[in-house]
């Protein structure tokens, strides 16, 4: 009994709720607004979202304050590198799924040494990089060809493609069972977990904190990349700072997925939960017809209560 | 056995290690020393009295939000929506000036106003973060949409005037010296008498271990309000500081801001994590922001190119000012 | 003669803006290739108001003959252009206009930008249907004065009800996600009125819901969109802020320089300062000029146009 | 009438029951002394009284008159001042401003610096000539050593100049002299009239200067007794419950004889020189000396987490230089620290991932499949004689002498040829401690070799076949055979290095 009622305390059950208690809300706002089309739109959206979130999660649960601020320099980027690598032919997907995870990797290598090896701290190391990233940008842009999504990329992020589900929502939860594979089952996420809840007891017990730490970073680069990529299959072409609005959302998403900031604690499953109820409550607003100055007050003020929810910091009185 | 303790005498740092020990904010300063002469090499009327004046007015605001800023990070928390506080304070005073019309009350009273709009702005920071326990980054994003919203609701569109009195003010001399001159020989002074305020202390040593400092008796939730208190009304300074220099109301003139803040902060020498730093060195952090904008410029960097050297120098410049001060304290 | 000029840009988002900026510089080359030495300073980066007030103060300690500014907010200028004035600096502001008597406005105006796109959609709808905007940043004066512009001709239009608006932040994807949330939720949406680069995102998801015959959108003009809108038949319409603004406002800047005097004194606009140039306007009629002029550009290339020196000078006495 | 009188005050964190009941009569003019085994609950006790831990039932009378602590702010108030086991110092403010940061003198709005001076120069004052080397006024926390830390913790104590005065385990690094100047201090303020509770694992240090002692055990107070009317066999009888488990018996075993299997040569280090010796297989290899003495530097730097500067090292005759503790887990080293917060748990995570970290490595896993894996840990965990429930609760979920099994058992999955033990029994209790050593026996007799290093003699005198005596980062003394005394030890502990 007491395991049930734990189990129901648990994030994602919360989450869960949410989104549903949100979905009846936006029903009732705007008819509409839970119908099965609509709900697999939003789907995607969360997806793109989703998909930045799980390296912004892998990030956070290695600890050491580990955050990634340049996530939404790197969908940017990488939407204008895939967009021109592939410029419109489907036979240019796979050169530029390759350029660009390449590219994520890189960035995130770069931000990983920079946070073990040099000890910057992740905020300050990635907040530095975000300012180069939206510079590269600029740099990037002149005297490029074109930049326009390939049919088959579009098609997969779009058009439903297996019961009645575009590819890319398939592509999230693959991503979902293999993190959550990689989180419980195996070795590496032992050691994820391990450096961020103790990193110098998990350094005693051999495990190697830097590599790991860094390719943490490598792997929010690539995931990163990987959204930019379906992002620009979202929008059919490429254009500049795509990824701006990712970046502090995806650390939304994973504190609703009940990550703890100060890492070692939590999972993607969460995460994805927290996605979906970000971009479920950004769509109520959108449809409501109120003033801007309105939807975000409600916005804010509505993030902040679902915030009581979750990951509250501990008493300082036991 | 009885434990004893003679081996292994602790460490103690030498000459310059202890002095920038003593002062955490020496690199930054000597960086923003090299860069004003860098500037004053490429350009040498970036460095005249009308230069450094209009690099001081055009910087102020930053440099007290990056104090405010500051405030927050001595305790180890962050605040991402100080710019959006600032943006509310600047609509919140052109709005009431435009109200009561151009005279020296008006101004006044905006200014209380202003002042009030920040503190109660910063309280509710700190009540979210510290009284309800939420994680300070996504609280404070979440605050900061929410007075993006308000300043939105006081002033849909960026443009009413300031009115004269104010700018002129700001803009003018007295007694033939700058007035942002008189503004930073008083922020100096206020700073300097805060330091000396048990509030810094408490603040770091809260940020230093607020277990540790709650079970010491220290009331830190109500510590840590206070910090975002202090924050709010250093942002409603800056906010003066933006409607003195831009002469109007803008919804969304701070956003931007925030970033840099949280930049010049570590520029300036203050830990992240909490428990050591100084508000002077935000202050040379602003101005080392401003200078390297300045110079990229300067040196001729092609347009397209000046977003990237920019973001590249201040990468270079936060990563060497945090190796550079550990090295001191290793 | 030779002049300096500065060009200052605030906001490095959009391709529009770097062609902004190429076309000003290739104006400056012209003038060069006539025998007056026309230099091009240019500070281009991500700034916030207190960031572009320290572009114009650079450019004061630099000493340039004239700048001009695409800047990041109508009012905020004030102050520091005065001080340029007083440097004996000419300040002309182009896209967005300024509160400043010390400055000049040469490019379009927004308001009527606004209409013109209206006018076009209550056409496309015989003057009545169900109509939502998707509209730029909340706050920011290009935006407001454009929103003022087509609420203004709606109005005229009893029939046409404005069921909804909302803020997409000029972002792509954000328009597309604004336009699939709404298209949801008001099923009986015969019009859009939407700006910029959201046009193209608002498209993409009125043909994703199989829309596209159904509903009169207006429409974008980069090079990508004139193709799409040229390939599928669109029913769509775009008013036009060409690039070419600041190409125009520097040829202005150059006789100003010179000592020549307007024929007609800028007056015109909210702040009686302004110079208006016309706005081009794309619909089918037109379309397939359209798609000449932007053929073998790359994909992000704006449709354009801008006073020549010619032109410009004809506006001089 | 009691100063302070605590009853029936219970506090459970989830299942955990901290303290059950807890009973205490203090009165003005007196030492009393807390002891019981770890976990028994003294320091929640402590806590509740201080207010920073919040009772779920039990009444705190003081001077007879119920009183509510709303945090430790409102105890502050009442005349209650702490020593936190834990500490509770700013590292980065100086040592003037933590002695005086409860109370900071004002002047007007501004922070009287001259005062606050003078206040934090009398209570240094009176550790004058044993606050050692770089301790000083305006030395920042962080720099200090971890006797000076609890020094400064004291001073902070006492300039709470509190009625009621509560020292949770404040000598547990000090050394002789700081132990004798502080229980000068406390005789003083218990003359003084102060009511002073004292908190320690080590028994003559109660009998020096405890005029009362209560007994905890699994939560609950046991008794209490005048300390002129008791015993330490008495007292050990009441924390255990039953006879002492370890009887202090001479160590038989003869030394082992097999193969050389750790050979030191000329190591030098961090904190340590010039250190050459060799222990063979199935030998217990006993490190002695006074705390901090090297010994802990010299095997965290066998196992490569701390610096080498010169020197050679050869395992099972193949030269081993150390660097990291992956490449000396690889090479057959294990190390259990004694710091398992620091060092072992990993906090958070289930049992079975605080288990099998070091199986991973030696055998090159990348899967984790959880049955085979219990399947592996079992034997580990059960030869400790482990008390849990399931592998898949969280390791916090255990006292500290179950979770330093844990950090334990994960050595013996697969079993390494060199066991390097820093102090291994720090903070766990009189059984577990005997199961660690009845297994540590077994591993050497099976053949393992096993450094130790223990900052208690009785442990390390009856558990070691050869000891080496460390002073000043040096080896000075092997005791073997009938040499392994107390006296022994002292001597060559004290003797100038
Ligand atoms: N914050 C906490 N959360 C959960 N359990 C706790 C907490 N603090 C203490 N406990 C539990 O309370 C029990 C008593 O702990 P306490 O610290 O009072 O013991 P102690 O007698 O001081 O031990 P030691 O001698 O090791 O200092 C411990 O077994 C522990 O399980
Ligand atoms: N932060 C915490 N959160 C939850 N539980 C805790 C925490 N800290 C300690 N505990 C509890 O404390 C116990 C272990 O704590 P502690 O370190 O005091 O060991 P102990 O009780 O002294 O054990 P032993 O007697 O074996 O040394 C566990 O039962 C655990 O539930
Ligand atoms: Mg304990
Ligand atoms: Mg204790």
């Amino acid at each position: 009994m007491t395991r049930l009622v734990d189990t129901l305390k648990t994030p994602i059950i919360v989450a869960l709720a949410l989104i549903f208690l949100l979905l009846i809300v936006g029903e009732m706002l705007s008819p509409g607004f839970a119908s099965p089309t609509q709900i697999m739109r939003l789907l995607i959206v969360a997806a793109l979202l989703g998909i930045v979130a799980a390296g912004q999660n892998l990030v956070i649960l290695g600890g050491r304050e580990g955050i990634d601020l340049s996530v939404g320099g790197v969908v940017s980027l990488s939407a204008i590198i895939a967009g021109n690598l592939m410029n419109g032919q489907d036979a240019g997907i796979p050169l530029a799924i390759l350029g660009c995870v390449a590219t994520g990797a890189l960035i995130g290598l770069i931000n990983g040494v920079g946070v073990t090896l040099m000890r910057i701290p992740p905020l300050v190391m990635t907040l530095g990089m975000l300012g180069v990233l939206q510079g590269l940008l600029v740099v990037i842009r002149q005297g490029i060809p074109s930049g326009r999504a390939a049919p088959g990329l579009s098609q997969f992020v779009t058009q439903p493609f297996l019961l009645g589900l575009p590819g890319i929502i398939w592509l999230w939860v693959l991503i979902g069972l293999f993190l959550a594979f990689l989180l419980s089952r195996t070795v590496y996420g032992h050691r994820i977990y391990a450096i961020g809840s103790n990193e110098q007891a998990a350094r005693m017990a051999g495990v190697p904190v830097a590599a790991i730490r860094i390719s943490l970073f490598a792997l929010s680069g690539v995931f990163a990349a990987i959204a930019g990529i379906c992002l620009i299959g979202y929008s059919g072409s490429s254009f500049a700072n795509v990824g701006e609005q990712y970046m502090l959302p995806s650390i939304i998403a994973v504190v609703f997925g009940g990550t703890s900031l100060a890492g070692g604690k939590g999972g993607y499953t969460g995460t994805m939960a927290g996605a979906m109820m970000l971009t479920v409550l950004q769509g109520i607003l959108t449809t409501v017809n109120i003033d801007e100055s309105g939807r975000q007050m409600i916005f804010g003020a509505t993030l902040l209560l679902l915030m009581l929810f979750y990951g509250r910091g501990k008493a300082m009185r036991a | 056995m009885m434990v004893d303790a003679v081996a292994t005498p602790p460490r103690r740092p030498g000459g310059i290690k202890r002095f920038i020990e003593a002062y955490p904010f020496l690199p930054a300063l000597i960086i923003m020393l090299v860069l004003l002469a860098l500037n004053g090499i490429w350009q040498p009327r970036s460095v005249s009295l009308v230069g450094i004046t209009g690099l001081i007015k055009t910087y102020m605001a930053l440099m007290l939000l990056a104090v405010a800023q500051t405030y927050v990070v001595y305790a180890g928390d962050i605040d991402l929506s100080a710019g959006a506080i600032v943006s509310l304070v600047n609509v919140v005073i052109v709005a009431v000036m435009a109200s009561l019309g151009d005279s020296g009350v008006s101004v006044l009273a905006a200014m209380a106003i202003g002042l009030g709009a920040g503190l109660a702005c910063g309280i509710v920071n700190g009540i979210v973060v510290a009284a309800f326990r939420l994680q300070a980054i996504v609280a404070t994003f979440a605050t900061s949409i929410f007075f993006t919203g308000l300043a939105l609701w006081v002033m849909p569109v960026a443009g009413t005037p300031a009115p004269a009195t104010f700018w002129r003010t700001y803009g003018g001399r007295i007694l033939d010296v700058p007035f942002v001159f008189w503004a930073a020989a008083l922020l100096a002074v206020i700073l300097y008498l805060l330091a000396r305020t048990r509030h810094a202390l408490q603040l770091l040593a809260v940020g230093d271990d607020a277990q540790g400092a709650y079970q010491s008796g220290l009331p830190v939730t109500a510590i840590r309000i206070r910090g975002y208190a202090m924050c709010g009304v250093f942002a409603a300074l800056a906010a003066f500081c933006i409607t003195g220099d831009t002469a109007s109301g803008d919804p969304l003139v701070g956003g931007k801001m925030t970033l840099y803040s949280i930049a010049a902060v570590v520029l300036g020498g203050t830990a992240l994590a909490g428990g050591y730093g100084t508000v002077v060195g935000s202050v040379f952090g602003a101005l080392i922001i401003g200078l390297i904008n300045s110079l990229v410029y300067f040196v001729g960097t092609p347009s397209e190119w000046q977003n990237l050297v920019q973001g590249l120098a201040i990468l270079v410049a936060l990563v060497a000012g945090i190796l550079i001060g550990r090295r001191a304290r290793a | 003669a030779d002049y300096k000029i500065g060009l200052s840009n605030g906001w490095v988002g959009s391709e529009w803006r770097t062609q902004m900026i190429e076309e000003a510089q290739a104006a400056a080359a012209a003038w060069t290739e006539k025998g007056h030495n026309v230099e091009v300073v240019v500070q281009s980066a991500n700034v916030d108001v207190p960031g572009q007030i320290a572009h114009v103060r650079n450019f004061i300690n630099e000493g340039v003959d004239a700048i001009i500014i695409n800047p990041n907010s109508p009012t905020a200028f004030d102050p520091v252009f005065a001080q340029a004035k007083e440097a004996g600096i000419l300040v002309i502001s182009t896209d967005a206009e300024v509160s400043s008597p010390d400055a000049l406005y040469v490019g379009i105006d927004q308001t009527a930008w606004g209409a013109a796109g209206a006018e076009w959609l209550a056409k496309a709808l015989d003057g009545k249907g169900n109509v939502v905007a998707i509209n730029g940043v909340a706050g920011h004066p290009a935006n407001e004065m454009r929103v003022a512009g087509y609420r203004s001709v709606f109005e005229k239009y009893p029939d046409i009800k404005i069921v909804n608006e909302v803020n997409a932040n000029w972002d792509q994807a954000q328009g597309q996600q604004a336009m699939q949330n709404l298209l949801a939720t008001n099923p009986d949406i015969n019009g859009v009125w939407v700006q910029d680069g959201m046009a193209a995102g608002a498209w993409k998801s009125i043909m994703d819901a199989g829309k596209a015959g159904d509903i009169a959108a207006t429409g974008e003009i980069r090079k990508d969109f004139i193709d799409l809108w040229t390939a599928e038949k669109l029913n769509s319409g775009a008013s036009v802020n060409p690039p070419g603004v600041m190409a125009s406002a520097l040829n202005v800047a150059v006789f100003m320089l010179e000592g020549r005097e307007l024929k007609e004194p800028a007056t015109a606009g909210q702040y009686k300062n302004a110079m208006y140039l016309p706005i081009p306007f794309i619909d089918s009629d037109n379309l397939a000029e359209a798609a000449k002029q932007v053929d073998g550009k790359p994909g992000y290339y704006s449709y354009t146009s801008a006073l020549s020196i010619d032109e410009a000078e004809a506006l001089f006495k | 009438m009691a100063k302070l009188k605590i009853s029936g005050v219970s506090k459970a964190y989830g299942a955990t029951v901290a303290l059950s009941r807890g009973d205490l009569e203090l009165q003005a003019g007196e030492v009393h002394v807390l002891i019981g085994s770890n976990g028994s609950g003294k320091s929640t006790l402590c806590k509740i009284v201080a207010g920073s831990v919040r009772p779920d039932k039990g009444e705190v009378l003081l001077d007879g008159k119920p009183v509510t602590m709303s945090g430790p702010r409102a105890s502050k108030a009442l005349g209650i001042g702490i020593f936190y086991q834990e500490l509770s110092l700013a590292a980065r403010r100086t040592v003037e401003e933590n002695i005086c940061l409860p109370d900071l003198p004002m002047k007007g709005p501004f922070v009287d610096r001259k005062t606050l001076s003078e206040r934090a120069a009398r209570y240094i004052a009176l550790f004058d000539g044993v606050t050692g080397e770089g301790f000083s006024p305006d030395a920042t926390v962080d720099i200090l050593r971890a006797d000076q830390r609890q020094l400064v913790e004291i001073m902070k104590t006492l300039a709470s100049e509190a009625s009621i005065l509560i020292f949770d385990e404040p000598t547990s690094a000090l050394d002789r002299a700081q132990v004798d100047r502080f229980f000068q201090i406390l005789t003083r303020l218990k003359q003084e009239g102060r009511a002073i509770v004292f908190i320690s694992h080590r028994m003559d240090e109660i009998f020096s200067i405890g005029d009362q002692v209560t007994v905890l055990r699994d939560g609950a107070t046991i008794g209490t007794s005048r300390i002129a009317d008791t015993n330490a066999q008495e007292i050990v009888r009441m924390m255990v419950g039953e006879e002492p488990a370890i009887a202090a018996q001479a160590q038989t075993s003869s030394a082992a004889s097999g193969p050389v299997a750790l050979r030191l040569a000329n190591l030098s280090g961090a904190g340590f020189s010039d250190i050459g010796f060799e222990v063979r297989q199935g030998e217990i290899l006993g490190l002695g000396g006074l705390h901090g003495q090297g010994q802990s530097s010299v095997l965290r730097a066998l196992f490569g987490a701390g610096a080498v500067t010169s020197g050679d090292v050869s395992l099972e005759g193949a030269s081993y230089r150390p660097h990291d503790p992956r490449a000396a887990i690889r090479a057959g080293l294990a190390y259990v620290s004694g710091d398992r917060g620091r060092d072992g748990v990993i906090q958070g995570r289930p049992i079975l991932e605080n288990v099998t970290p070091i199986h991973f490595l030696r055998n090159r896993l990348r899967l984790a499949s959880p049955a085979s894996l219990k399947r592996k840990a079992t034997p580990a965990v059960e030869a400790l004689k482990t008390k849990f429930a399931s592998f898949a609760h969280p390791i916090g979920s255990l006292s500290g002498g179950n979770q330093q099994k844990i950090v334990i058992a994960r050595w013996l999955i697969d079993r390494p040829k060199v066991l390097l033990l820093d102090d291994p029994t720090k903070g766990i209790d009189l059984s577990a401690k005997a199961d660690l050593f009845a297994l540590v026996r077994t591993l050497a007799a099976e053949g393992m070799a096993i450094v130790l290093y223990s900052s208690e003699d009785a442990e390390l005198l009856s558990n070691s076949d050869r000891i080496l005596v460390f002073n000043g980062g040096r080896i000075t003394r092997e005791l073997t055979g009938a040499e392994r005394t107390r006296f022994n030890l002292y001597e060559a502990a004290y003797e100038a290095a």
